[in-house]
């Protein structure tokens, strides 16, 4: 009959759509994986032992290499023109990737990336695939919570001079985020959670001054930073 | 119309059409002492609710007798209600109406252990309490209450710190332990609103042993300062 | 301690009550046992086969012996002065009972039982268990469920005279539950049923009237159920 | 002790502690008049849903009038508990304790458009209500009151078909469709409690129409008889 | 600082996100009154009192005007390549309009409207803005509940043949769906609804056939169906 | 007909309502936009720089012109004798306010402006539109948590005076909160925190004290704060 | 570390879990697949066109060929010893399998196909592998519920007999689950529809009795069913 | 009939099924009150007054003996093969009773209990019973929760050393559990938690080592674990 003959049709596009979610799907898989062990290894920052910050980033760069490429698969099955269609499917992994290319960009630099440079750090083609500004910025929202544990793990092994460092980079992060207006999203939540984060690395700080704990060049570089 | 004829037919003065009228009766009656018993059990729970606002007033206080005597003037007037109360249930199963005042006599039950705590720094027990109610308390209401009085000890610990005062907190650390290994030990009973207010009373307990923490560091503080050893000074005058 | 003491006494007297309440739990199973198959022995009115409506009631009746053992049990193990701390375990239980012995006293008498009549019956005494009102009430409106499909079944057993007696006497039964204030509750939601019971039966009288299926001598018959 | 040193100079009589003492007199004052229109409202809900048990004995029933006058008397029993809300809210502005008390006027509000529909055929309006309420009822709850009256005229129109009364089915039917064809298109304003009463609102119109539907079919059943032609017989009497 | 600088081009970025998202949500409010007027007036054949469905269907067709109207100034706004960003928002109000398109479509032809149909009446250009599958199915299935309340309401009216065709019509509809293979989504949900509707059908159906009030042709018409 | 008339009537209210809302909607927007600026640039006090508390106080005054105004285009619009209908839409909003007067008030003369007064300072004319007492004792509880805040990053910025004026202060306030009874309602959680707030205070003041850090003039300044 | 080796250990056999769960899986998919194709061959019965009863049932033993084809892969791959930590996976597939069978069974025999006969006919060996108990009964409900419908289709395909052998069926079924005794579990809840099914069934022949519809032969043949 | 004597089969082997199950209930119950005992118990390490870790201890190995002969009994009852039919029942209790030996074991020896060795210490049989890897590591969770909670309590109780202890034994646990790769289910929920313990353990660690407050052997001792 006539409705069979348009469900018959209806069917065969129903299945196209099933098959790329699947494919994107089995994609997705290993490039979570490469992510997860990188994030891993980067927590190492927290109880360094005998590794150097240094030596941490270091391992983190060889293990992008392989998340680089499990994202570059990725991006080549997803169709053209249908980007945001499955885009929430990999939105957690891009948030995470964010993190740890901006932690480690921070612990060198002492500055943050920008989400250019963290597009081209991943080599995304802006055509078809993209950072959206969302996981940007929550990406970076989970960095500074990051930071704010490795202030007191920092005072935890007597580096005195890491916790002003943060202080100073999360103060500027945070006088950045004031600067959007977010809508009650998502971002929003999230956005909430840097308040409480600035208040831990505050109270770090203040412990550190109250006990005349101040690396000796601090009072130049607070100065510098306001 | 078959319908119609048989309907009519009813006849209304019929042994049946009479019960029914007499169940009538003893549904509205059941639902109007339900009511009654629910507004004097509203009417106790905002005198308990300022009670124990009033009690918190105690902590850091310098005139704590008065606010005990006129929390006892408070309790007074309560009394009355939990005669009508006693009239209302006389005779009667004390499970039957049990669930229109135990909102009102939980709130009561709080109130009443709070200011015994806070005066003679113990917990008053069922016995002790039971007169005041005439008789009319249920283990169980007493229990929730009691789970209450757990919240408000904790919200007294941490000011009392702030109010310069360092044996309450401890005291609080030593009552809600011993009252939650005990009070833990009743999960099995499943009862939702018990095992609710059981969560609070785990939650309150870390919130007093964090207390507690900070409380105790402080007092270790001397031995940073003299590690520190530039800001020697005599800190016994400090306590 | 002071403490330690009050608890501890708080906590046998709660263990009391469990234990109690564990057993009514295990007097309770066999009566709700010996209900259910008191219950289903009494679904044969439905489809009775070779059975006779009047065999079914003996058969019933017999059951019956073993459920007011059972209750029997049941009522001498309950505190005195607690029986609402507890009554909602058999509620559901007694409901079916009111069901079964209304429903068996129905089809002997053509009257509804009254709430001492079925108290008495099952022998329950008074001061320390009763059959409560609500409880009475539940177990005549699953009566009345129950009529309403035998309508049904009894036109398929070609017995033409029994609707027109459920018809009666369960119009009358509404008539005494409109006289009723209920509150939100299950009674209330039970009683809404009603409506859909009685015009069913209603519909089954319709029906024979139209094909003139009324038993010949029906003007008196009606006058009798009475 | 820095501590108990401010606290002990805090001066009790500031103006800071005078205007506390004003608000919480401010507070207690809103809390005890919430309280007691709470109460007011419950009062009016229960005597509510008992006139709407007792206007549903005039379905099928000969003494329809006695019924109606029996509630008439109810009725003028709740003017004086208005008159109570009114004194108590008077001069304020409405919606101020309008949560105090939506409860009972919804159910009044039912309660009075089932009276009336049930006597007069007809939906009483907003502006005709308004007056028994002394000017006190809010539009909101008028809507409530008649969404919760549509499941009234469903219960109604159930059980008039039993009671041999098919001309009240179909007035329900169209009643109910007109009014859900209006009141549907309410959806957009966000209310919850409006959108739950839609809700049922749609469930009871499915039932309505699915009663007409086998009212309707019994009707055509004369047809069946006549196809199966060995029970020919006049029929026009059975209505 | 530098920091400041990132956040204030992300600033303007946001912005503009935000902007775009604000215009959209301007221009569906209107779509979706006028949408839902449609809805509503279609409503009316479940009651059409002294209307004829022929009469509803052509208010219908003057109503669609404004809807299409509504939505053409809804497609000029939506981004090129950003579709399916915001195509969540206006899904709702999609499916209702098949629903009522489909309706109309039915009421005058029995047959089913295709989803390129829909697209044309609707005069969606493909290049920017399409009419999901998704959208589409849903749509039919609340299509196919209308349709089974119509059974119910047409019996009212004293029409037997509309129940008959949309048996036929809605049986097809159901094969055609068991072609499809949902996975555990919203769709899924939506087409459970489908058995209840049809076993309503089939319900009324058989009251008639019992009834024998089958339309005169319809021996024939029940043959071809199969 | 009757039925048709009453709800085109109603209707017709509730859309009238429906506009009032969204227009009132529409104001508010840039209001609460105002009033984001104006707490994000009183944050400063937390991280001055260079900036003085003075100069940060009187930058606050200007950005109020802004709010005061905004909130006198919404007062306009709320509808004499409903203010309690909507007031739920600017409650967040109006304790913000509080917060923020509050704030600068504390800041320049270390004390609590009241009620009347922030009523004034907004130009609120308390007929139709009023500050209500329960958004004045919220807006002043964030004020506590936003002193207790700035006790610790005061120390941070070297100065050892403000932490013991604002514990004379919260202590005072803390002092007449206790004199308050509540509901369990937003309120009274706000109030539990005040509890925190003033513990972290007097830590931060125990600290200072504890190291000889308190400034010398201690006893008289406290007296001159009040 | 110590610890550190405990895990190593700990990630290898929760690794060869995880692998064991997901090859069920993959083993899984192809026979929901085929059994959903079966189930849906067979709802012909309840419209079947020109299709013969005989002709549906037949297509069914070929499309069973797959399904065991694909069971009896899946069963290869179950663990010994651990059939019950997986066999949730497949309890659905179960049911609707038994569906399936009982229904090509009661067609062409009018009886109920045993548990054992079930699990022969699907090859199964019962030493690592079983039928539950459970998912037979289940299974057999769900034909209730399925033979409920196809009395109200018979009817409307003009058959009059087939309603009386499904009452004597169902009737049969509904005496023998009374035997049963369910405690509160998904079960029971199944159960609970049975007796919706029977008061349908019932519905239906009361409307064939009342309109004298009865097969020739149906006087003896309701006489032995009791 | 023949379905009745299928029935009759299938409710003997109903009833076997359902007398296992209570027989296993059954003998749950007294070790449930035992293992909660113990539980109880062990709780008094958080505020021990005048019993010493040590004898706290030494009375949960006493109260062990109950809990695994109770054990000893629930396992002869288990049916072989069977296992996984019921393990759910006491999965609670298992990870309960993890967590109570592994706690004792940590508090005497530092180091964290196999899985194995717990079995052997509850002297599992491992053919027809075992303690799954899913309960083992519930049952570590939770213990590092009880630590988490232990760390504040010993600072109250003036011990500085063990907070340490707790810390070294907490990181390298979370390092194992990062070797771990957990899918969405209930591990992984509780496996959250982990983090949420750590950063209270490293908050604690910190103010020791703030103030000072290193046990003297500490320096060396951070040292090795790393
Ligand atoms: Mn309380
Ligand atoms: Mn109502």
């Amino acid at each position: 009959s006539e409705v069979h003959d348009i469900f018959t049709t209806l069917r065969s596009q129903l299945t196209v759509d099933q098959e790329v979610k699947e494919s994107l799907q089995r994609l997705l898989e290993p490039l979570e994986e490469s992510v997860r062990e990188l994030y891993t290894s980067l927590q190492a920052i927290h109880n360094p032992g005998k590794q150097s910050i240094h030596s941490i980033c270091e391992k983190g760069d060889v293990m992008l290499l392989t998340s680089r490429e499990k994202l570059g698969a990725l991006i080549c099955a997803v169709p053209i023109g249908r980007y945001y269609k499955f885009n929430f499917m990999w939105s957690f992994c891009m948030q995470r990737l964010v993190t740890c290319i901006s932690l480690i960009h921070f612990l060198r630099n002492g500055t943050l990336i920008t989400q250019v440079q963290v597009s081209n750090n991943l080599l995304i083609e802006s055509d078809k695939f993209n950072l959206t500004l969302e996981d940007y910025l929550v990406g970076v929202l989970i960095l500074a919570s990051e930071l704010s544990r490795l202030t007191v793990n920092s005072v935890i092994q007597g580096d005195y001079q890491r916790p002003y460092d943060i202080f100073k980079f999360v103060s500027e992060l945070n006088a950045g985020f004031k600067l959007l207006h977010f809508k009650n999203d998502h971002l929003r939540k999230k956005y909430d959670s840097l308040k409480y984060d600035i208040r831990r690395i505050e109270e770090v700080v203040y412990d550190l001054t109250l006990r005349g704990l101040i690396p000796e060049t601090e009072e130049t570089k607070i100065e510098e930073t306001q | 119309n078959i319908s119609k004829s048989v309907s009519d037919s009813i006849d209304m003065n019929s042994s049946l059409m009479e019960s029914f009228r007499t169940f009538r009766a003893d549904l509205d009656a059941h639902q109007d002492k339900y009511e009654r018993l629910v507004k004097i059990s509203r009417d106790i729970t905002i005198i308990s609710k300022r009670i124990i606002f009033n009690l918190h007033r105690c902590v850091g206080s310098t005139d704590r007798e008065a606010i005990f005597e006129e929390c006892v003037t408070k309790f007074s007037s309560i009394s009355p209600l939990i005669s009508s109360i006693q009239q209302e249930t006389m005779d009667l199963d004390p499970y039957l109406y049990a669930r229109a005042y135990t909102n009102g006599y939980q709130e009561l039950v709080e109130a009443l252990t709070f200011y015994h705590f806070l005066r003679y720094s113990s917990l008053v027990s069922y016995q002790h309490l039971s007169p005041f109610f005439k008789g009319t308390l249920l283990i169980i209401d007493y229990v929730l209450g009691v789970l209450d009085l757990t919240g408000e000890m904790m919200r007294a610990c941490i000011s009392s710190i702030t109010a310069g005062d360092m044996d309450t907190p401890l005291q609080v650390l030593s009552f809600l332990s011993q009252m939650n290994l005990h009070l833990q030990q009743f999960r099995p009973f499943s009862h939702k609103e018990l095992s609710n207010k059981l969560r609070t009373l785990s939650t309150s307990m870390l919130k007093v042993e964090k207390a507690c923490y900070s409380l105790h560091l402080r007092g270790c503080s001397v031995a940073l300062i003299a590690f520190e050893d530039d800001e020697e000074r005599d800190l016994t005058d400090m306590y």
